[in-house]
């Protein structure tokens, strides 16, 4: 039966010619597309923590887990069962239902991510007419997670951890969002499976590499993830919000940031880095997953390696490197770029219609938009020694008044 | 797949998805111990007794920035079909789309130098 | 008679969500509790919007509402928590609120929706919907909303500007 | 499809809701939230009319994003007064709040 061929997607049809009623047909296709989607993060999250921890060992001269199974890839396994036996305490005056919620909620808004990641060209959750909004809005329901704890623990570090964490998270998210209106903007729809599509021609962080990057910091901060780890600071905050967790809720909120680094990952590459595409993915879907996969696991290793050799921001300079440098250059690179859109049109440089796939026709377009990104990132950087020149004059100055002061606390 | 489809599975995805998460948390419940006493139930400060109510102080400066970032986030709904139309859009829909971000950014500058964005 | 179906079944989800989460957020007598109750209330209005074929409408209305102004809600009863207990939740004409509102209700129900919007015929209703493409469209058509679209940033600007200068507690 | 009539009855049963909770609670933060609330029914009513009766013109959404603007407007000031008001008077219960009658 030729419907029975690819069993994921087409697994309605064939139990319908096989005599099933189709609508019961129908939602088991369903279910099981869910239950795929959902398995695969918590499944993928296992080996993840894993590879993590041997990368910090490397980094930090040590061996890394190595007892538990072959090169101790087993180690969370044996983890996982230890947190499931561990004592679960619930701390006095907690609010009881919000308290065991929250961690649940955590793993949930990252696992929705997972419906709208298009992982080959016919694999994908649900491509959504509105994608990219759908993972922004389920997304920030994690914000909502953390101060759902900090809240409920009745514990004044929780909450204030969790303040501090959501005051960062927010902020964060702006220039995250306006990152992801410039592939929106090219690709001039919200599917994510239009969006990888409209990139089988030329990526898009080769047309606003700006973008690209805004994306990769803004998300770097979204998961709470060095240099931009105020979330936990455990040798610095008493952990934060989730101070009062134990057991496996605490191991929830840990396996919801592994995923989250990792969806990250896969949406940067889906939104900027071609997803999928790739030679022969036409023929072989099933190469998508490499691919996609592949370049994923590049930006998650550069992300461990910021984690692991960066040292920790004060939160002063990590909200003004938002508010003061993010922010404003997002919004610049949105303008910047629709108008370097309508003067490729104006030109007639974009690629004709039915050539969108070409190289060699993207390439007019390519260069006048890397070129306004080129610009732009000159005067940044003009704009950025000038003010650097500025603080350091006005620091010599303080120096040379308060000569008995130590110079620490002249920095301050 | 069609419409009403497409959001069946994302229905049945917002009920399922929740099974994954809970079910480590139930199993647990079952499985590890319980021996409570008032000392280990105790809100967690430093070693120290916990000290009157939960009651803290906070400052304003986290509501201005929650602010900041919900007159944004209210933005998003304009610029998205904005970005995704943008293709079939002239030059005045350009024109009309700056106006707004320069509309938009004149707050954030406004809160910048006057200081509300510095975090003490 | 109505057709048992997903978007039946959805529909009676959603609406009980709203209204269910619409009653929490009135009666609860702990305000963080009001406000996740509001949020569960706007996630069936959310629901909604999708079985209304509006779904960029829900998902806006889940990341402004329950991504934005419920932690704002969150962020304000946390700076404005008394150090006394709260006292009574309802006002002393609470009883007197309630006979408005259920007359409110039965008003809109019957003096208004039964009798113009009431009955089953769906002949007339359009198969075709606009799109979130054509919304986009019209919101900066000359002929269309783009007045209203430049208004409302003047307007967010207006808001956040005004709302910082009332918040913030220097002089 | 489910008929019109429902969704009004749904907008309209929340809209009594936040009508209740305006005129009963004694907390302004309360109060601001029923106030969400109906401005939500009002949203429900607005998108339901678009979609059963001029579902091609774009009216009908575009008017809920300006009530999605107008909320978020109305919370971001509403809330600011607020802590204002509690900043000087230590409190946020309504019946406390007498400014006007000195």
């Amino acid at each position: 039966m030729n419907e029975c061929r690819d069993l994921i997607n087409t697994l309605a049809a064939c139990l319908s010619t096989s005599g099933w009623d189709p609508g019961l047909a129908q939602f088991v296709q369903i279910l099981l597309g869910v239950v795929l989607v959902t398995l695969a993060p918590l499944i993928i999250v296992i080996f993840l923590i894993w590879v993590e921890r041997k990368f910090a060992a490397r980094i930090q001269d040590r061996i890394g887990p190595n007892r538990v199974g072959p090169w101790g890839l087993l180690q969370t396994i044996a983890d996982a069962l230890k947190l499931i036996t561990k004592e679960d305490i619930t701390p006095a005056g907690a609010d009881r239902v919000v308290f065991n919620l929250a961690p649940i909620v955590s793993v949930v808004s990252v696992i929705l991510i997972w419906a709208v990641i298009p992982l080959s060209p016919i694999h994908i959750g649900v491509d959504l007419e509105i994608g990219a909004l759908y993972f922004i809005a389920v997304g920030s329901i994690g914000t909502l997670a953390i101060m759902m704890a900090g809240w409920s623990s009745n514990n004044k570090y929780a909450l204030l951890g969790a303040f501090r964490v959501v005051a960062q998270l927010v902020s964060y998210e702006i220039p995250f969002v306006f990152a992801i209106l410039v592939p929106v903007m090219l690709a001039g729809s919200m599917g994510m499976q239009d969006i990888v599509d409209a990139q089988r021609g030329m990526w898009f962080a080769v047309l606003s590499p700006i973008a690209a990057a805004i994306f990769f910091l803004s998300a770097q901060a979204e998961t709470g993830r060095a240099p931009f780890d105020l979330i936990e600071a455990e040798s610095e905050l008493v952990a934060g919000y989730n101070i009062e967790y134990s057991g496996m809720k605490f191991g929830l909120f840990f396996a919801g940031e592994f995923v989250h680094v990792l969806t990250n990952a896969l949406l940067l590459v889906a939104l900027f880095f071609g997803g999928w595409v790739g030679p022969f993915v036409d023929q072989l879907p099933i190469l998508g997953f490499v691919y996609m996969f592949g370049k994923a696991a590049l930006f998650y290793l550069f992300s461990l390696l910021l984690r692991n050799t960066l040292p920790r921001v004060r939160i002063d300079q990590m909200m003004n490197f938002n508010w003061k440098f993010l922010v404003p250059l997002s919004v610049i690179n949105v303008a910047v770029v629709a108008f370097l859109l309508q003067v490729v049109r104006a030109l007639g440089l974009a690629p004709a219609s039915g050539m969108e796939n070409d190289l060699i026709a993207n390439l007019p377009q390519a260069a006048v938009l890397l070129a306004g990104n080129l610009v732009i990132i000159a005067v940044v950087l003009q704009l950025l020694r000038n003010a650097g020149r500025r603080d350091r004059s006005a620091e010599a100055v303080v120096v040379s008044k308060e000569d008995e002061m130590l110079p620490a606390q002249a920095a301050h | 797949m069609n419409v009403v489809n497409e959001w069946a599975f994302i229905g049945v995805f917002m009920a399922v998805a929740w099974i994954f998460p809970t079910l480590p948390i139930v199993l647990a419940a079952f499985v590890s111990p319980r021996k409570p006493n008032a000392i280990k139930m105790q809100t967690y400060e430093c070693g120290v007794e916990t000290v009157g109510d939960t009651w803290v102080q906070f400052r304003v400066q986290y509501y201005i920035h929650g602010l900041v970032f919900l007159i944004f986030d209210v933005e998003m709904i304009f610029l998205f079909p904005w970005a995704m139309a943008y293709n079939q859009l002239d030059f005045f829909a350009f024109g009309a789309g700056l106006l707004f971000l320069f509309l938009l950014t004149d707050g954030l500058f406004y809160a910048w130098f006057k200081g509300d964005l510095e975090w003490s | 008679m109505l057709e048992l179906n997903a978007q039946t079944i959805g529909f009676f989800i959603f609406s009980a969500l709203m209204v269910g989460g619409g009653l929490g957020v009135v009666t609860s007598r702990n305000l963080i509790h009001g406000a996740l109750y509001l949020i569960l209330s706007l996630f069936g209005g959310a629901g909604l919007f999708v079985l209304l074929s509006a779904p960029f409408l829900a998902a806006v209305q889940i990341l402004v509402y329950i991504g934005a102004i419920a932690i704002l809600i969150i962020f304000a009863v946390m700076l404005t928590r008394s150090m006394t207990r709260m006292g009574e939740v309802f006002n002393t004409q609470w009883w007197l609120s309630a006979l408005v509102a259920i007359a409110v209700f039965a008003l809109l129900v019957v003096g208004v929706i039964m009798p113009v919007f009431g009955g089953l015929d769906m002949s007339t209703v359009s198969a075709e919907v606009g799109t979130t493409m054509e919304l986009g469209i019209a919101l900066v058509d000359g002929n269309q909303f783009v007045l209203p679209f430049e208004v409302a940033s003047l307007l967010l600007t207006a808001a956040m500007i005004g709302a910082i200068v009332i918040a913030r507690d220097r002089d | 499809m489910v008929p019109l009539w429902m969704y009004l009855l749904v907008a309209a049963a929340l809209f009594a809701i936040g009508t209740y909770g305006v005129l009963s609670r004694r907390n302004a933060v309360a109060i601001l939230m029923s106030v969400e609330l109906m401005l939500s029914a009002v949203n429900i009513n607005l998108v339901a009319f678009w979609r059963y009766q001029s579902p091609l013109e774009m009216s009908g959404q575009a008017f809920a994003a300006f009530v999605f603007v107008v909320a978020a407007a109305e919370a971001a000031v509403g809330l600011a007064i607020i802590i204002a008001v509690y900043r000087s008077r230590r409190s946020v219960i309504v019946e406390d709040v007498n400014l006007l009658q000195g």
